[in-house]
Formats: structure tokens, C-alpha cells, sequence
């Protein structure tokens, strides 16, 4: 016989090409029309983000792999650090100091993922946990807004600044929101809004979206009933009253539900398992969403909602669990 | 807080004014008795239970016997008194009536004397100047709101049970570090009821 | 044990922040700045070394059944006088630590410490026991509350540490700091403790 | 008469399928070797007892073990000779388990008696004897008694006969040969068996990657040539060939019942709660020549393929043949061996060497090179919920893998749902031992409900 | 006045309620021996099953409803032993100590390997599948089960060979029952010698794939001046009690599968180089 070693394992003998590097690369692809819209809206300061987030979570990926004696391969080559980073540039705003970006990257990589014993332990979206740290940290940066083409190629401090529609909408009700812009819509769904990296154009992470569902990265449970609640939910209060509450369209398009809803809700290892799991997640962000933005203080929810409905996964996952193969009417086995 | 409705208070009370996300009280049976799910909802129930009628009572002891005759200095005394006594009857209850709950929830049940979120919303019904039903109602809701947190994460950390937490992180670390994340989210719902 | 071991034992053996876990609400509730870390850890020492006291020299005329309910008793008496005085001399961290000076009556630390061990040693023990106890739970408050006010709000004993562009990390003073400032802190106290058992 | 697209509804992969490495070649009959083991019990059930001595000369066809009880059968001589020892040797999965060693004297004497005549229906009510005597056994691989499957309880009412033509297993091709050689000889052991369960109804899936197969059985049952067979008063058959749209594991029990007749079998139940019997067709072929020619179970078709052998092909092999022997009729193992696996390459197991007997159950043997298998080595799991999505019986295989890592048996009863499919590991982009993770589970629990 | 109306409330308050509780208690008593607490107390409380019960509280229960002499905590000791037998009023036999044993000595070096294991680092896992590296049937996997069911540290995996620490080891046995092998016994502590196989094989085979397993020549069987070993189930077993520490198996051993532990045994043919 043969001087190589013969495998010795369990059936089966046969695996499909995918992997987990597969998966993440996919993300990245799918990523990249709504990166290049962030570039073309906002120009320089869109690319120092981008580049720190991703640097800076690899280089703290690593670290924290060299504190806890784990190998740099795969862990580091298998893109989740790059893909954390580019989620976590999408969830900041483009003028944000350099060390904050980096501050996210730190958290992300270490409260978000590392403490939790690093890929697929964490409950909760690591770049999620640090928009969120960000947020509540400093307020006042994490809500300045470049307003989009403007000073593209500038670094400077002095930058135009414009709320977001949401922001607008909070602090100075629906009249304003409406006349601020005429070309409201079709400039949300271009991307010529105010907001952070990936809170602009709708079109280019839809597209980035489809390409997802196309290749079963993700499945349309979440995305859909995530949408579909918030515009349920808006709806309702806009047929109760349209002269205080915007309609359920500029809802949807604005800030982070299109992002959120796509990306975020979607990450795999945060969010339940099964497809019924996964209805019963997305309208959880969905309602939390709504519940914040209409009648909250934050004009915004999704990051907060997401990262809630991440605590009820387990829960989730763990009393919604597929039916048995089973007669109808037949008896339950012991679990 | 006085002047805001009931639905208000219930609301504020469950999520942004969160017993242990906000304000610090019950943490010890918080990460104490969040091992599992089972017990997560025992516990949970057992303070409601004793929370709203250690409200029922305390409540009137001070609006009727301490205010009136001058003895607010005693309602530290005296409400502790009257907690540690029902925690003792529920345990004497319990221990005959649903024994498995008694053996599940084990030594934490006395422990109920001393979470102090008993005797924190007992004494906070007094100070923020709430009306009677005001205060039943901010109790309840306060129960509620220990339960959904500690059931949340008694789900996580039966999760976590089987994920590569590192070794010197696991128990307590992790469990604050959680709460942590947790209270962030729950940040999300400021001003609700408010 | 030597006198002394009973008085230093709480600092780190067995701090009851750091390695026992009790008295888990004030720290993480009063320790936005040192200075109410301090008030509340020297609050608790003072009814820990009372309530000790008391419940050491009373141990042989407590009867067993109903020495919960007594030591309650006696520890809320103290609190209540710990809460009266503090209102009058020290108005001001009296009221920035709110609800949690009542409520030092049902910290495990003090009572645990009334049942594990000043209810079966002498009086003197018991006093340093209770000295060291409060000692050390005032020390995982002070270190908790160092490293919230510092990065929360660039001050130390509220003067100013950091340098003017110091942009304050204001989550640390909100609830959600607190959690993880104490999660990474007792992760890192295991580690120490961890490498102390590994060397010997 | 085939309606395609026909399928279980939920789970499963299509992998693969190298099914034409091993068909284009004839079916060869290989030369019984000087020395056959025949391990003593080849079946799900109790274990045989040995009737024979050491030293004993024994013929074709006689009885070596005899079944003890219902569940078991009888394992017979493959050739005549004498036995040289009764003692423990290792087989496929297993190290030591009694095993009786004959030395052939290359005369199959006895072999003769075996003749094929016509099957007078009047003797029916022998046929089960006959089956249960030749120690017919399930041939798809699970090796149950199949005179137990064709006697359901009393309170049962079975309607349907299912052949299982499926062979799902991807490399495999033996009962494809099998029913592209005899498909009238495999319709009628289908009829033998349906009258024994007293029915007409007989439905044949045969996936739909083998349009040959599919081909020579419609053709068979369309022009009634397995009557020929048959003499007396024949009962006419409902015989209907569906070709099924392939994807693993349809030729597992439940899947196909599904497929066919649109009937859940929960865990823990038997086919006869939906009214159906199913048998594989190698084990239709067996039964048919128990009856007509009374012959028992000494030799079975198996494929030996891979790209680790100079010629694949499918083989006609005496029960208790060493493998190697197989393989050097099929020209020899190449030297980039990396893997020697013993069924198909989603259930079957892997092997340290070929020097084990060929038993009833083994319906092949794949050599692989490093072009075909891969060293996989697990990383941890991303919850990407794939393994939900492939399961066919809705387990949620990280989950009871996560509790198996971790040890938390109490957690992970699912695990005994678990049919072992592989489909689940097939997917897991981080490469899980899920199935190993599902055995391990079932071996704890069971020692924790003791 | 202020004391008066103070006291007389308190009073009041603390006299109302314990009537409550009195009244309660006495109608919801529960009936329950205050010897199980006690007994649980004297428990190590290390939980680790040894006894058979679900933790140390299960086996306090039982100890106290069933009096049961033979029942023993073997991580507790002797001392323990006579404490709870104090507790109990009732006469415990005395233990030996033991302490774990693995039998086997097959490291990667001696022991022929057919394959390389791809799969869960599990030994009941490998075996379940049959895809152990090892050709020898029934070897040591060096998996590391037995390690990772000690809950004292007292087993690592060295050379693919499972190893006791005895200075860590209760004799708890958990790694006994986690041995898919049966490799693992508890033997006596100190000095004494053991056949560190336990293939039931033939000579020749076992010959063919490990240098150190026991051939069951019977050499030492037949050499033993104190008839303390035997062939029981095709194993060659040592009985502790009559042996000696003479040494003579040792010599006489071909594959050198007898080995001396915590002794130097003295060297019979060549007395020049002293016994240390």
C-alpha cells in the first residue's frame, strides 16, 4: 500500500467548497457598492475611516490572538476582521476624529468579539457594540455630519455640517424635514444625505443585498420583516396622524434600516438559526426600531434595536426550534 | 415622576429605568441565579411576587403609622423588618408547596432578603413621592423588568456555556461585561415614558 | 490566624469586591467619582465594624433560629444612624449617593460577615475583621471609581488629570461603563490571582 | 409512467455525484479466494451462533450460524472447504468480533444445488421461510433482517411496497448495475415480497441520474417479463417506476417515503405506521434468489471505485472475500492512497486497511486520492445555520454539536433523531465534525438515561 | 417620648410579624433531618460523582436515609471516613488508598500507527468510529478523555500515552469510567510492580504492532517465586497482595512491558552496580 498516512475520520468523507473565508470575502463583495457610494459622497474623510477601521481591527485582531496564545492563521486571514471593519466604518460618520475611529476598532475587536472567545462566541454584532460605545461616548462627533460632495478632497475641520433627515425630523419636526429638501426621496435612495458611511444611498445596499441573497449568504426572513415592520409600524402612526409623523417610505429609506437591515441584522453568528427564528428577530428590530425613532428621544434605533434583539437570539433559538420530522398529530420525543 | 402617567411609569420602569441596567439594584442574584434559564424565570417570579407585596405593604406602614407620627427615621428599620419576614414565609410557603422550584432556586431565595432591589424600590416608592398605585404599578413594573433582564441573560450565558469564553473572563467578568452591553442597548430607550 | 492576617486578608485574599463578589450594587452604583466611593466605602466600614461588634459580643445570647432577623435588626440600626449623621456633616455626598446608604443594610459583605465569622470569633477579631472587610471593599470602590472618573470624565478627586484635548469617554460614567469597567477589572484581578497560584 | 422532479421536501445536498468512474465497465464475478473470513453475525439484531467446529468441512451453502430469536439471521458458507479457526478478528467498524475462517478447496462443492427454476405461486406461504432461511439481509448497508420487515404487527395495515433503487450515495453504482443486468429478476423478488405482504402495490424510486436503470425497470414492468418467472395463478401487480430528482439522502427510509407517497415517519417510528414496507432492490435480487433457487446469501454485486484503483468497476463477490482481493480484481490500489472508505463516501466509514472481509452489508469500497478527500480540520462554529437548512429531519446539528464540545449531554438529547446522514457536515463551511459531534451524543445520553 | 413611641411600634411590627411566621411555619412544616445538612457539610463538596450520586448534597441525602456502610467518599480519606461515620453512628470499613493507574505504555514511538485521526480530540469519539491511529485494539488513544474528565489535574497526555500524577490524584475515578479501553483501574499506592498491558491478543499479533505489549509468553507466570501472577482473561494480571517487589517478572519480561514503580528494584545478575 501507499507510505502516506491514511485518513482515519467520520463520515461523511465529502465536504462542498465553501468556507468560512468563502462566506466573509462574499460579504466583502457585497459590501463594495455601498462603500464606493460612501467614497463618492464623501470623499477623503470616507477613505481615512474606512482604512483605520479595517488597520485598526486587524491590528487588534491580532493582539488580542497573540494575548491568547490562538495562531494568526486562519483566524486573521479568514477576512471576519476586515469585514468588521468595513461595518464598523459604515457606521460612523465620515468627519469623525482618527483616534475615535480607532477607539471603535479597539472595542469592536476586543468587547465586541475577543472577550467573548473571538469568532462565533460573540452574542452581540462587535461593530454594532461599538457604534453603540462610540454613540454614548461622545455624542457630539458621533452626530457632526459632513454634508455629502461637499469639500471632497479637504481634510480640513471646517467642513459644512447638516443633521441627518432623521435628525431633522426629531428636532424640528415634519414641516422642516419636507422643506428642506425637494428632492427628498430620490436623494435618499442616491445617497445624497447626510449620515454615516453606509446610511446613504439605499440603491447601492440593496444591490449589495441581492448579491447576498443570491448567493445564500444570507435569506430574505430578516431583511424583509426587519423593513417591512418598520414600515407596518410607521405606517400606522401616519394614517393616525400625517401632519406629525412621516409617511412609512421616507422611514425605511432613512438612516440605518436599508444598512441594518441588510448587514447587520443578517450577521450570522448574532442571529438566530432557524427561519421562523429569524421572522420572529427581524420584526423584533423592526417594532424596537419604530418604537424608538417615533416615540423616543434618539431620532435613530436600529443599532440599538439590533443589538436588544442579539440578547433575545438565544432565547429565540432556543424555545422557536424546527418542527420534528413528524407525522401530524404525532407525539413529541423527549428533547 | 410623580406627575406621569401609569402606562408611563410601567413603560420607564421595564426598560429605561431598568432595576439593574439603570440603577444598579439586584445585581448579586443577577449574576448569581443567571445559570439557566429554568431558575432565570424562578427568581424572576419569586420577585415579582415578593417585591409587590413588600411594596403593598411598606407603603401604607409609612403613609399611615411613620409620616404621621414623626418616625421616618425608622423606615429603614422597619421595612427591612417587614421584607426579611415575607422572604421567610414565601421560602416556608414554597419549600412545602413547590419543592423542585424551592431545590432549584436553592440558597438564593434568603438571599432575597438582601437583594436590595426589594427594599431599593420599597424605599424609592417614598422617595419619588408616588401615589399608592403609582407605586404598585412602578413595583410591578420594576419586577418585570429585573425578570426580562435576567432572563436575557441567563439565555446568553447558557449560550455562553458553550462557546470558547477565555478561562479568566468566564463567570462574573463576562457576566458585567454583558450587563455592560446590554445597558448600552438599553440606553436606546431613553426617553421612553418620559 | 495573626492578628494581622485577619485585618489584611480583606484587602486581597478575600476582597469582597474583587474575590468574593458581594456588595456588587454600591460599587457599581457610587463609583462615578473617588470621592462618593470613598463616602460609601468609609460609610459601610464604620456599620461593618458596629454591626461586628455588636453581633461578636452579643453571639452567646443570640439564639440560632432567629439570628437573621437580629443581626438585620442591628445592622439597620447603625445604617439608619450612619445615614442621619451623613446628612447633616456631609450633605453633599449624602445626596449623591442617594438610596444606596439605606440600602448599605442589605450589603452581602456586612451581612455575610455578621454570619460567617462575627457570630463564632471574639469580640477584638471580630472588630478587625470588620475593619478589614470594610477596608477592602472601600479599596475596590476607590479602583473602580479611579478608572471611571478618569477616562469618564478626566478628573481625579474631581481635579483634572488628563490634558486639555482629552475628549472624555462619557459612556464611563453612565451605567453601561460601570459593568464593563468592573468586568475588565475582575478579569484582570483573576489573572494576577491566577499567575500568583501558578508561581507558588 | 416515471414522473420526474419527484423529491423528499426539506434538507438535503447534492454532492458530487462520480458515479461514472465505476459504470462503464462490465460487471465482473470474482474468483472466490483461498481463504474466506465470514464473521459470525452480518445483521442488525441479535448475533448468530455458530453450528460449525474447527476442522469441519463444510459445502456451499451450509449453514455456518444460525440466527437466534426473530431479529437475526443465518450466515452461510460462501464456499466448501474447512474451517480452520473460530475467533475474533476485525471487519469493517469494528476490531474484534467473532469471525470463522474457511479455507477453500476451490471446488464449490454444494454450489450446484442452487438451481434456478420457476416459482410455482402455490407455495407461497413458504416464501418467508425461504427468505429467513437464505439469512436475507437489508443489502443498502443497515443489514436488517428483511423476513422482520416483511412480517409488520398485527395491527398494521400495509398498502405499498417501496423498492428503494435510490442509491443515493454518491460513487456508488452496484445497484444501478444490479437493475441494469436483471431487472426482471429484481421486479420479481419486488412481486415475491409483495405477496408475502399480501399486496399489489409496488412503487420503485430510482433517482433520476440513472436513466439506464430507470430505463431497463420501466421496460421490465411494462412488459411483464419477470412473470416468466412465475407459473400458477399469479396475482396481477401495480408496478409503478418514479424516477426521483437526485439528492441525498433520498434512499434513506423516511426520505423516500416522503418522496413517494408524501408521509411523515416521525423519529422513533417504524415504516409500517404509514402503511409502507421498503426494501432496497439488491435485497429484492436476493430475495427473488432465495425463492427461486433457494440459494442463500453468499455473494453480493459491490462497487470498488475511486481514483485510488487502476479500475473501477462493479464485482460479483462471495461473502467473506478480503477486500484486497476485490481490489487487486480491479487492478490494483494506486500508490497516492490517502483514504480507504467502506460504503459510500457520506455514511460509509473509513478503514485501516483492506485486508477485512467483504460482509452482506457492503455495497462498496472507494480509494481515494488527495484529489478526492481532503485533511478537514474543524475551526469553530459561525452559526451560519447551514446545517439547519441541510437537515432532512430538523435538527439543529450546531446546536447539539455545541452542547457535545462542551459536554452538556443533558442538553444534547436531539442528538438521538439524528439519522447520521452527513448532510450537515457536508455544508458546514467551518468544517464541524457535526456527524461525529451527533455520535458522540447519542453514545452519552444513552449512558445517562442507564 | 420619642424612644416610647419608637420602641412601642417596633414592638408592635416585630411582634405581629413572627406571630405571621409562627403561624405559617406551623402549618406548612415541612418535615426534614437536620443530619443531611450536616453531613453535606462534612462533604469535601468537590462534587465530583465518584460516589455514584449527582454531587456531594445527593450523596448526603442518601448516606443519611440509607445508612449504608459500604457507601464510601474515596476523595475524602480515611479521616473523613470516621467523621461521617461519627455523624451516622455507624462502622465504616477502613480503604486502602489507591490511586489511578493507566495500563498501558504504547507511546507513538513504540506502538505501530495504521493512519492519521482526523476528528473530534475525544478517545470515545476515535473509538466510536473505529479510526483510532493506533493499530493495537486495545491500546491507549492518548485522546486525553481521562484528562479531561479528572477534575483535579492529575492526568496529562504524553507521547500519546495517557499519565497519572499520583501526588493530584483522589481516586475519584471518573477517569476510569471515561476510559472507552478499560485502561484505567485503581490500584494501591507505594511501591509495588505492574504489567502495563493489557492486550488480550496473541503474541504474534500483538508483536506486529507494539514493542512493549504483553505477549502473554507466561514467562513471568511460570518465574514468579511468590505465584502472585496469573492469566485471567487473557490478561496477565499481578496480585498485589502477594506481591513481593522481588523483581523477577521484571527480568524475565521479553517486551519489557513489567515495569517497577516507585521502587528500584535490585538487580539480580549484576550486583556491581548497586541498588540505590
Amino acid at each position: 500500500m501507499s507510505s502516506t498516512k491514511l485518513i482515519l475520520q467520520s463520515s461523511p468523507h465529502l465536504r462542498d467548497d465553501d468556507s468560512v473565508r468563502r462566506i466573509m470575502l462574499t460579504v466583502l463583495i457585497a459590501l463594495a457598492p455601498a462603500t464606493v457610494a460612501s467614497v463618492l459622497m464623501f470623499g477623503t474623510r470616507a477613505v481615512v475611516v474606512l482604512v483605520l477601521a479595517v488597520l485598526g481591527c486587524l491590528a487588534f485582531e491580532a493582539i488580542a490572538l497573540k494575548i491568547m496564545k490562538k495562531p494568526l492563521m486562519p483566524y486573521l486571514t479568514d477576512g471576519s476582521a476586515v469585514v468588521t471593519g468595513i461595518l464598523l466604518a459604515m457606521n460612523l460618520p465620515s468627519g469623525l476624529p482618527w483616534w475615535m475611529v480607532l477607539v471603535g476598532a479597539l472595542v469592536a475587536v476586543v468587547l465586541g468579539k475577543q472577550v467573548y472567545g473571538g469568532i462565533g462566541s460573540n452574542p452581540f454584532n462587535p461593530a454594532l457594540v461599538a457604534r453603540v460605545f462610540l454613540f454614548i461616548s461622545f455624542p457630539t462627533a458621533m452626530t457632526t455630519w459632513p454634508v455629502p460632495g461637499s469639500d471632497l478632497f479637504g481634510m480640513g475641520a471646517d467642513v459644512a455640517t447638516a443633521a441627518t433627515p432623521l435628525g431633522v425630523l426629531k428636532t424640528d419636526g415634519l414641516a422642516a424635514l419636507m422643506s428642506s429638501d425637494s428632492n427628498l426621496y430620490m436623494n435618499l435612495l442616491t445617497g445624497h444625505v447626510g449620515g454615516c458611511l453606509g446610511e446613504t444611498s439605499a440603491i447601492a445596499l440593496i444591490l449589495g443585498g441581492l448579491f447576498l441573497l443570491l448567493r445564500k449568504v444570507i435569506s430574505w426572513e430578516i431583511p424583509v420583516t426587519f423593513i417591512g415592520t418598520v414600515f407596518a409600524f410607521t405606517g400606522v402612526f401616519y394614517l393616525v396622524d400625517s401632519s406629525t409623523y412621516a409617511d412609512p417610505l421616507f422611514q425605511i429609506l432613512s438612516g440605518g434600516v436599508m444598512l441594518g437591515a441588510i448587514f447587520m441584522a443578517t450577521d450570522m453568528v448574532t442571529t438566530p438559526v432557524t427561519r421562523k427564528g429569524m421572522l420572529l428577530f427581524g420584526f423584533g428590530c423592526g417594532l424596537i426600531t419604530g418604537v424608538i425613532r417615533l416615540l423616543g428621544s434618539y431620532p435613530e434605533g436600529v443599532s440599538f434595536s439590533i443589538l436588544i434583539m442579539n440578547g433575545f437570539t438565544p432565547l429565540i433559538d432556543r424555545y422557536i426550534t424546527p418542527a420534528p420530522f413528524e407525522d401530524k398529530g404525532g407525539e413529541l420525543q423527549a428533547p | 415622576m410623580a406627575e406621569q402617567s401609569i402606562i408611563a411609569i410601567f413603560i420607564a420602569s421595564i426598560l429605561s429605568q431598568n432595576v439593574i441596567f439603570a440603577r444598579f439594584l439586584g445585581i448579586c442574584p443577577y449574576l448569581g441565579v443567571s445559570r439557566s434559564l429554568s431558575t432565570a424565570f424562578g427568581m424572576s417570579a419569586a420577585v415579582l411576587f415578593v417585591m409587590t407585596l413588600s411594596s403593598a405593604i411598606t407603603y401604607p406602614i409609612y403613609a399611615l403609622v411613620l409620616k404621621p407620627y414623626d418616625m421616618e427615621y425608622l423606615q429603614t428599620l422597619s421595612f427591612i423588618l417587614v421584607i426579611a419576614s415575607l422572604v421567610q414565609l414565601v421560602e416556608i410557603v414554597m419549600k412545602k408547596a413547590t419543592p423542585s422550584l424551592y431545590s432549584a432556586l436553592g440558597i438564593f431565595l434568603p438571599l432575597i432578603t438582601t437583594n436590595c432591589a426589594i427594599l431599593g424600590i420599597a424605599i424609592l416608592n417614598i422617595n419619588e413621592k408616588l401615589s399608592y398605585a403609582q407605586a404598585l404599578v412602578f413595583t410591578v413594573g420594576s419586577a418585570v423588568g429585573f425578570g426580562l433582564a435576567l432572563v436575557i441573560f441567563a439565555g446568553i450565558r447558557e449560550n455562553l456555556g458553550v462557546r470558547h469564553v477565555p478561562k479568566v473572563l468566564q463567570g462574573a467578568p463576562i457576566g458585567l461585561i454583558t450587563a455592560g452591553i446590554l445597558a448600552m442597548a438599553f440606553m436606546g430607550f431613553a426617553g421612553l415614558g418620559q | 490566624m495573626s492578628k494581622l492576617a485577619e485585618l489584611t486578608k480583606g484587602l486581597w485574599k478575600e476582597n469582597p469586591v474583587f474575590r468574593l463578589l458581594l456588595g456588587m450594587c454600591p460599587t457599581l452604583a457610587v463609583t462615578t467619582e473617588v470621592v462618593s466611593g470613598i463616602g460609601m466605602g468609609l460609610s459601610a466600614t464604620f456599620v461593618l465594624v458596629m454591626a461586628n461588634l455588636v453581633v461578636s459580643s452579643m453571639r452567646n445570647v443570640i439564639p440560632a433560629k432567629t439570628r437573621l432577623p437580629i443581626f438585620i435588626v442591628i445592622i439597620a440600626t447603625f445604617v439608619t444612624i450612619v445615614d442621619l449623621v451623613m446628612n447633616a456633616y456631609a450633605h453633599d455626598v449624602h445626596k449623591s449617593l442617594g438610596i444606596f446608604i439605606p440600602l448599605i443594610v442589605v450589603n452581602c459583605v456586612i451581612l455575610g460577615r455578621a454570619e460567617a465569622f462575627a457570630s463564632k470569633r471574639p469580640v477584638f477579631d471580630s472588630i478587625l475583621d470588620g475593619l478589614g472587610m470594610g477596608l477592602g471593599f472601600t479599596l475596590g470602590l476607590v479602583a473602580l471609581a479611579t478608572v471611571r472618573e478618569i477616562l469618564g470624565n478626566g478628573t481625579w478627586f474631581g481635579m483634572p488629570v488628563t490634558g486639555e484635548g482629552y475628549t472624555p469617554f462619557l459612556l464611563f460614567v453612565l451605567p453601561p461603563g460601570a459593568f464593563i469597567s468592573l468586568g475588565f477589572l475582575l478579569a484582570g484581578m483573576n489573572s494576577i490571582e491566577n499567575r500568583r497560584k501558578a508561581h507558588g | 409512467m416515471s414522473s420526474a422532479t419527484m423529491g423528499f421536501p426539506k434538507g438535503g445536498v447534492h454532492p458530487p455525484e462520480e458515479k461514472e468512474l465505476s459504470l462503464g465497465a462490465e460487471l465482473v464475478t470474482v474468483t472466490p479466494p483461498k481463504k474466506v473470513i465470514v464473521p459470525v453475525t452480518q445483521h442488525l439484531g441479535r448475533p448468530s451462533a455458530v453450528v460449525v467446529n474447527r476442522g469441519d468441512e463444510v459445502v456451499v451453502g451450509q449453514v455456518l450460524a444460525e440466527a437466534t430469536g426473530p431479529v437475526s439471521a443465518a450466515v452461510h458458507s460462501p464456499v466448501s472447504g474447512k474451517v480452520l479457526k473460530i475467533a475474533d478478528g476485525a471487519v469493517i467498524g469494528a476490531d474484534r468480533v467473532p469471525v470463522i475462517e474457511i479455507m477453500n478447496n476451490g471446488e464449490d462443492t454444494g454450489l450446484d444445488a442452487f438451481v434456478q427454476k420457476t416459482v410455482s405461486w402455490k407455495d407461497k406461504s413458504s416464501f418467508l421461510d425461504w427468505i429467513r432461511d437464505a439469512g436475507v439481509v437489508g443489502l443498502g448497508g443497515a443489514t436488517f433482517p428483511t423476513h422482520i420487515k416483511l412480517m409488520p404487527p398485527k395491527d398494521a395495515t400495509v398498502h405499498t411496497l417501496i423498492i428503494n433503487g435510490c442509491e443515493c450515495e454518491p460513487y456508488l453504482t452496484a445497484d444501478d448495475t444490479l437493475m441494469q443486468w436483471k431487472p426482471a429478476e429484481v421486479l420479481a423478488g419486488c412481486c415475491i415480497m409483495a405477496g408475502v405482504l399480501g399486496i399489489s402495490r409496488i412503487l420503485i424510486g430510482i433517482e433520476d441520474n440513472k436513466p439506464r436503470a430507470i430505463e431497463a425497470m420501466t421496460v421490465a414492468a411494462r412488459e411483464g417479463t419477470y412473470a416468466s418467472f412465475f407459473d400458477g395463478d399469479v396475482p396481477s401487480f401495480d408496478v409503478q417506476v418514479h424516477a426521483l430528482k437526485t439528492r441525498y439522502p433520498q434512499g434513506a427510509e423516511k426520505q423516500l417515503i416522503d418522496a413517494l407517497i408524501h408521509r411523515k415517519v416521525g423519529a422513533g417510528k417504524l415504516p409500517f405506521t404509514a402503511g409502507v414496507v421498503v426494501q432496497n432492490s439488491g435485497t429484492a435480487y436476493a430475495a427473488f434468489e432465495a425463492v427461486a433457487a433457494r440459494k442463500p446469501l453468499i455473494d453480493r454485486v459491490m462497487t470498488v471505485t475511486g481514483k485510488g484503483v487502476e479500475k473501477p468497476g462493479n464485482f460479483l463477490v462471495r461473502i467473506g472475500t478480503p477486500i484486497s482481493e476485490v481490489v487487486n480484481a480491479a487492478g490494483g490500489a494506486k500508490e497516492n492512497l490517502k483514504a480507504i472508505i467502506a460504503g459510500g463516501p457520506m455514511m460509509g466509514k473509513s478503514v485501516k486497511t483492506l485486508e477485512l472481509p467483504v460482509v452482506k452489508g457492503t455495497s462498496g469500497v472507494l480509494l481515494l486520492t488527495g484529489e478526492e478527500i481532503e485533511e478537514y480540520r474543524e475551526r469553530e462554529c459561525i452559526r451560519c445555520g447551514r446545517c439547519v437548512e441541510a437537515c432532512p429531519v430538523n435538527l439543529v446539528p450546531c446546536d447539539v454539536a455545541a452542547f457535545a464540545e462542551f459536554r452538556q449531554w443533558d442538553r444534547a438529547g436531539k442528538a438521538m433523531e439524528c439519522v447520521e446522514c452527513g448532510c450537515c457536515q457536508y455544508v458546514c463551511p467551518a468544517n464541524r465534525y457535526l456527524v461525529l459531534y451527533n455520535r458522540l451524543a447519542k453514545y452519552h445520553w444513552r449512558r445517562l438515561q442507564k | 417620648m420619642v424612644i416610647l413611641k419608637a420602641a412601642i411600634f417596633l414592638a408592635l411590627l416585630a411582634g405581629f410579624l413572627s406571630v405571621v411566621l409562627v403561624l405559617v411555619s406551623k402549618k406548612f412544616a415541612v418535615k426534614e433531618d437536620p443530619l443531611v445538612g450536616d453531613v453535606e457539610e462534612a462533604l469535601p463538596q468537590y462534587n465530583c460523582g465518584a460516589c455514584g450520586f449527582p454531587g456531594c448534597a445527593g450523596f448526603a441525602k442518601y448516606l443519611v436515609e440509607s445508612r449504608d456502610p459500604g457507601a464510601l467518599c474515596v476523595p475524602g480519606g480515611p479521616d473523613l471516613q470516621k467523621k461521617l461515620a461519627a455523624l451516622l453512628g455507624m462502622e465504616v470499613k477502613a480503604a486502602t488508598p489507591t490511586v489511578a493507574h493507566v495500563f498501558c505504555k504504547g507511546t507513538n514511538s513504540k506502538a505501530k500507527q495504521d493512519g492519521e485521526y482526523f476528528g473530534i480530540q475525544d478517545c470515545v469519539a476515535a473509538d466510536l468510529i473505529n479510526a483510532a491511529p493506533k493499530s493495537c485494539p486495545f491500546g491507549c488513544l492518548g485522546l486525553g478523555s481521562c484528562v479531561e474528565a479528572c477534575a483535579f489535574d492529575a492526568l496529562h497526555v504524553v507521547d500519546g500515552i495517557a499519565e497519572v500524577i499520583e501526588e493530584n490524584c483522589v481516586a475519584c475515578g471518573a477517569c476510569v469510567k471515561a476510559c472507552p479501553r478499560d485502561l484505567i483501574s485503581m490500584i494501591p499506592q507505594g511501591p509495588r510492580v505492574v504489567v502495563e498491558c493489557r492486550s488480550k491478543d496473541k503474541g504474534a499479533g500483538v508483536k506486529r504492532y507494539c514493542e512493549v505489549g504483553c505477549i502473554t509468553c507466561q514467562l513471568c507466570v511460570k518465574k514468579c517465586p511468590e505465584n502472585a501472577i496469573a492469566l485471567t482473561d487473557d490478561i496477565i494480571v499481578i496480585d498485589f497482595e502477594k506481591c513481593t517487589l522481588c523483581g523477577t517478572c521484571i527480568e524475565v519480561c521479553p517486551q519489557n512491558t513489567i515495569l517497577p514503580a516507585h521502587f528500584v528494584p535490585e538487580k539480580k545478575e549484576e550486583p556491581k552496580e548497586g541498588t540505590a
